[in-house]
């Protein structure tokens, strides 16, 4: 499903934040990218729904070539994957439903669909009773399942979650992880950086650690590392 | 693009009028000024510009008739004038009545050289076109009993070449005025969307195509130069047709000059403010909403 | 305040106008834009006000004399106008003077009557200040050796009116072109603050006061102002003065009409536009801020 | 240092966010604040410095009351408060440099001492090197580091912290938990909301948990509670 290789990425500022990144992810993986901050998560996950683009390097995402991709296609892309960014990205003149409803909109499903699968997956996230607040009248972990919400709500086949419980407390990040394991039990592939431990060495799938750019350790259900 | 999209694209644009409460009113109140502006000037240039014609209209050319030419001679004479070329109107005056038109502006004394006149019997012939004036005086000054043409050349070419430059000037200062009133208003609806440059990267980190972006930006343009508009047509409407009833009676009274009435008038530049309003609006969202969705 | 956070403030001030790229090239034209325009009516308008003073200024009482009067009593009624109190200008025309200047308009064969001239010996008389020329044709009408004096009442009457009204509608069009630039110029400023309030609020989360966030706003606001000032003045100043060579000599030579001289005129207007730009920048900046200190 | 008595916060929107919360800090006291998310922990912690103001009851800070306060006076309490945002708040247009002096330019510092202290706080974070970098070009945990650097800068009696290692990994929120011990043990007064239960567990220290607005739990030396 995702093929990179040796990507390489250079931000104008001079810092290189992937040096040389080879992976290959196939379809159906559950995938949790580790490492200390500043060492290049965001930017490797970045690349894969094109925020970034690589400075040279291939990434195949679903046999498109996102180095090669046309401008008018990367929407399309972006359809097929569901992000949770590490900074939410919620739209703040829109209510939590309609910042939900909005992933559904672009794909144009009708009205009653999105109706139903919007308070469908509020639910999942327990929020379905904020969907008319705004996102400045919620708390930061409300805000951050909002995102999460958002990010499943048109049945993607990759979901890309950028530590999508940095700011949940450990209860709902359990019921988080919940969602995250039945939607890739059905066969979605789910790529998380993350920096909780506790999650990584309790529910074992295939940890990437990054560190300064590069892929260090590339584990099999493995474990988060990094003693102290 | 689906229709229910469309829908949903104006419903949107609604919604984000009403959410942008300060954004909009201050895009609102930019358009509203500038169009008040445009308005007025408007109005104004384009009846000096009617006044202007009207001075230009009002030309005449002074043909006197020989001394010796009788009341038959006289008739024939204005028979062929009003058939000449380029002729609009004739007026006759005889010679008695041009005195009296000459004492009245010089002096009761001029009344005592009634039995000595030595003024003549005149034409007052107005051109149908007034640059035609010269040629037709030229050809009037061919036609038998006529003692001498007086086109008032040198004034009638000052006058001319008077109101062309201010005419022009005019021109110059409505077209400016509106290439401001255009850019006022564009860079105004452009800072309030740049304001809103995170929505766009957002909206197009989820997946929108940038025509669904566009859209309802531009629908929103739309509604904000309809909105901005509505109190300049309004004011500029009730102000031109109260001081259209106040003075048009008294410059009627000239014979000369007339305001521009308010009919067709105050359709037209309604229709200006309107469609400035819109087009500008349009475009000026069309174009802002470009910059941001290279994302 | 310390004196080295008054430093701090300028050049913070400086740095956000480099760091808000876009907001201050959009503000800056705003105010560019809107100068230009103030500063090109402003000019025509002042100048159209001195063409009208030209105009009163050449307002004349016609003084008769009566035809009995000879050389001597001639001279004494001239010494006495010219000694009569708001006079300014007495111009003496013998009747044969007169003659001539009707004929040129009227026709040649006016010379005819030079044997018998039906006219008088005539002072031109101007008044010191154009609304005494009624009062001045008074006091002359009870001169010995007068035997009538033309003031042109309704004409003069008139004229006054028509200036009068003119005038005022320049003044209130000028007005209305201040009061718009000042707001479409603090709206602009306005919004791209609006877009910073964000970075206010946190500011005052940090323990900002109130006049340590505003200071470098209305500093930034000044600069905006200067710089929108520039271009303006620089305008303005080459135009006018190039039409003022372009136009001025053949004005000149009717004697009556001239335009404003460049040098305290320019000046003046310049001074105006960079006033307008400061006034507006710091107090759009000042009210503008205000809104989002209540954090 | 903190007294609340009675503090109740209802939103505009109608949520009651604090329910009666009565509570009392002494000066040098280092507190968890623990609770499911939107339990109201960000709320207890605004009205401390005063981003929000209470609905009824008394706030008390260091001999100031906060519901008498006058709008001027805000400032100054603010400045005594070192504040690590949940959602960092870094000024977008100064680099992380400025973002930190900027603290103490309200306070009217002189330069030279503005740049000694704004670098020895960078070095503390491990940030010292992207001092001219502003913050759309750093990763989350560094704009969080950079914004607990702003916190302490200007050495204020009490440091808030809103989830200062959310988006950060074990190892750096272990150096930043030392930087918040070493300055607690020079007096400084620590309240921190967190929902990084191996850190309470292992630092242990009052915890004050917080659910539906109200304190379910105030123990010193407590653990974060909450066992799946
Ligand atoms: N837009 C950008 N411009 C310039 N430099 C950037 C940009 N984004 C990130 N960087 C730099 O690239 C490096 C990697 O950043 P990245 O966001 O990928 O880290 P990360 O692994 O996600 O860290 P964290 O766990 O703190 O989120 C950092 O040193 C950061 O300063
Ligand atoms: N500005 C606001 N306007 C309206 N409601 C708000 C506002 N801020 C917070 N709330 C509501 O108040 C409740 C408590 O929010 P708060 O931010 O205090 O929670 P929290 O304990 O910090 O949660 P988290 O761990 O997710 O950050 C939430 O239900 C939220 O929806
Ligand atoms: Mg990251
Ligand atoms: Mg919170």
């Amino acid at each position: 499903m995702i093929q990179m290789k040796d990507v390489y990425k250079k931000y104008p500022n001079g810092i290189v934040a992937a040096n040389g990144i080879t992976v290959d992810i196939k379809q159906g993986e559950f995938v949790y990218v580790v490492g200390p901050s500043g060492a290049g998560k965001s930017t490797f996950i970045k690349m894969m729904y094109r925020e970034e683009k690589p400075t040279s390097g291939d990434i195949i995402i679903n046999g498109m070539n996102l180095a090669k991709i046309k401008a008018k296609k990367v929407p399309l892309l972006r359809r097929q994957i569901g992000v949770v960014f590490q900074d939410f990205k919620l739209l703040p003149r829109m209510n939590v439903y309609e910042n939900v409803a909005f992933a559904l909109e672009v794909i144009e499903e009708s009205p009653k669909v999105i109706r139903k699968r919007v308070m469908e997956v509020l639910d999942l996230v327990g929020l379905k009773h904020k969907a008319r607040m705004f996102p400045t009248e919620l708390s930061g972990g409300e805000q951050q399942r909002i995102s999460i919400a958002r990010s499943i709500v048109n049945r993607p086949k990759l979901v890309i979650a950028d530590e999508p419980t940095g700011n949940l407390d450990p209860d709902t990040s359990w019921e988080i992880m919940n969602i995250f394991q039945e939607i890739n039990s059905r066969g979605t592939t789910i790529i998380m950086a993350t920096h909780n431990k506790e999650i990584v060495n309790t529910l074992k799938h295939r940890v990437i650690a990054v560190e300064g750019g590069m892929i260090a350790r590339d584990e099999a259900e493995g474990d988060y590392g990094y003693e102290i | 693009m689906k229709f229910r999209t469309m829908g949903r694209h104006v419903k949107e644009s609604f919604r984000s009028i009403g959410r942008n409460g300060w954004m909009t009113f201050a895009s609102v109140s930019a358009v509203t000024v500038t169009l008040l502006l445009v308005g007025v000037f408007v109005a104004i240039m384009m009846n000096l510009n009617k006044l202007a014609d009207d001075l230009e209209n009002n030309v005449e050319v002074k043909v006197y008739a020989e001394l010796i030419a009788d009341e038959e001679q006289l008739a024939t004479l204005e028979e062929e004038i009003s058939t000449t070329l380029g002729v609009q109107e004739v007026v006759y005056s005889s010679k008695e009545q041009e005195l009296v038109k000459l004492a009245e502006t010089m002096g009761q004394e001029f009344q005592l050289y009634e039995q000595d006149n030595p003024l003549f019997n005149t034409f007052y012939v107005k051109a149908a076109t007034p640059k035609e004036t010269l040629a037709v005086a030229a050809r009037i000054a061919k036609l038998d009993s006529v003692e001498r043409v007086e086109d008032g050349r040198a004034q009638v070419q000052k006058l001319f070449s008077v109101l062309d430059v201010s005419r022009n000037i005019g021109l110059v200062l409505i077209l400016g005025l509106l290439f401001t009133a255009m850019f006022l208003i564009s860079n105004t609806i452009r800072i309030t969307i740049v304001a809103r440059r995170r929505d766009i990267e957002i909206m197009k980190l989820v997946g929108a195509t940038n025509w669904f972006i566009r859209i309802p930006f531009i629908f929103e343009g739309m509604w904000l130069g309809i909105m901005g508009a509505i109190l300049p047509i309004t004011l500029v409407s009730i102000a031109y047709y109260n001081l259209f009833n106040l003075f048009n009676v008294e410059l009627a009274s000239t014979g000369i000059y007339s305001l521009l009435t308010p009919m067709p008038f105050l359709l037209q530049i309604n229709a200006l403010l309107l469609a400035m309003g819109i087009v500008i609006g349009v475009w000026g969202s069309f174009m802002s909403v470009r910059k941001f969705l290279k994302v």
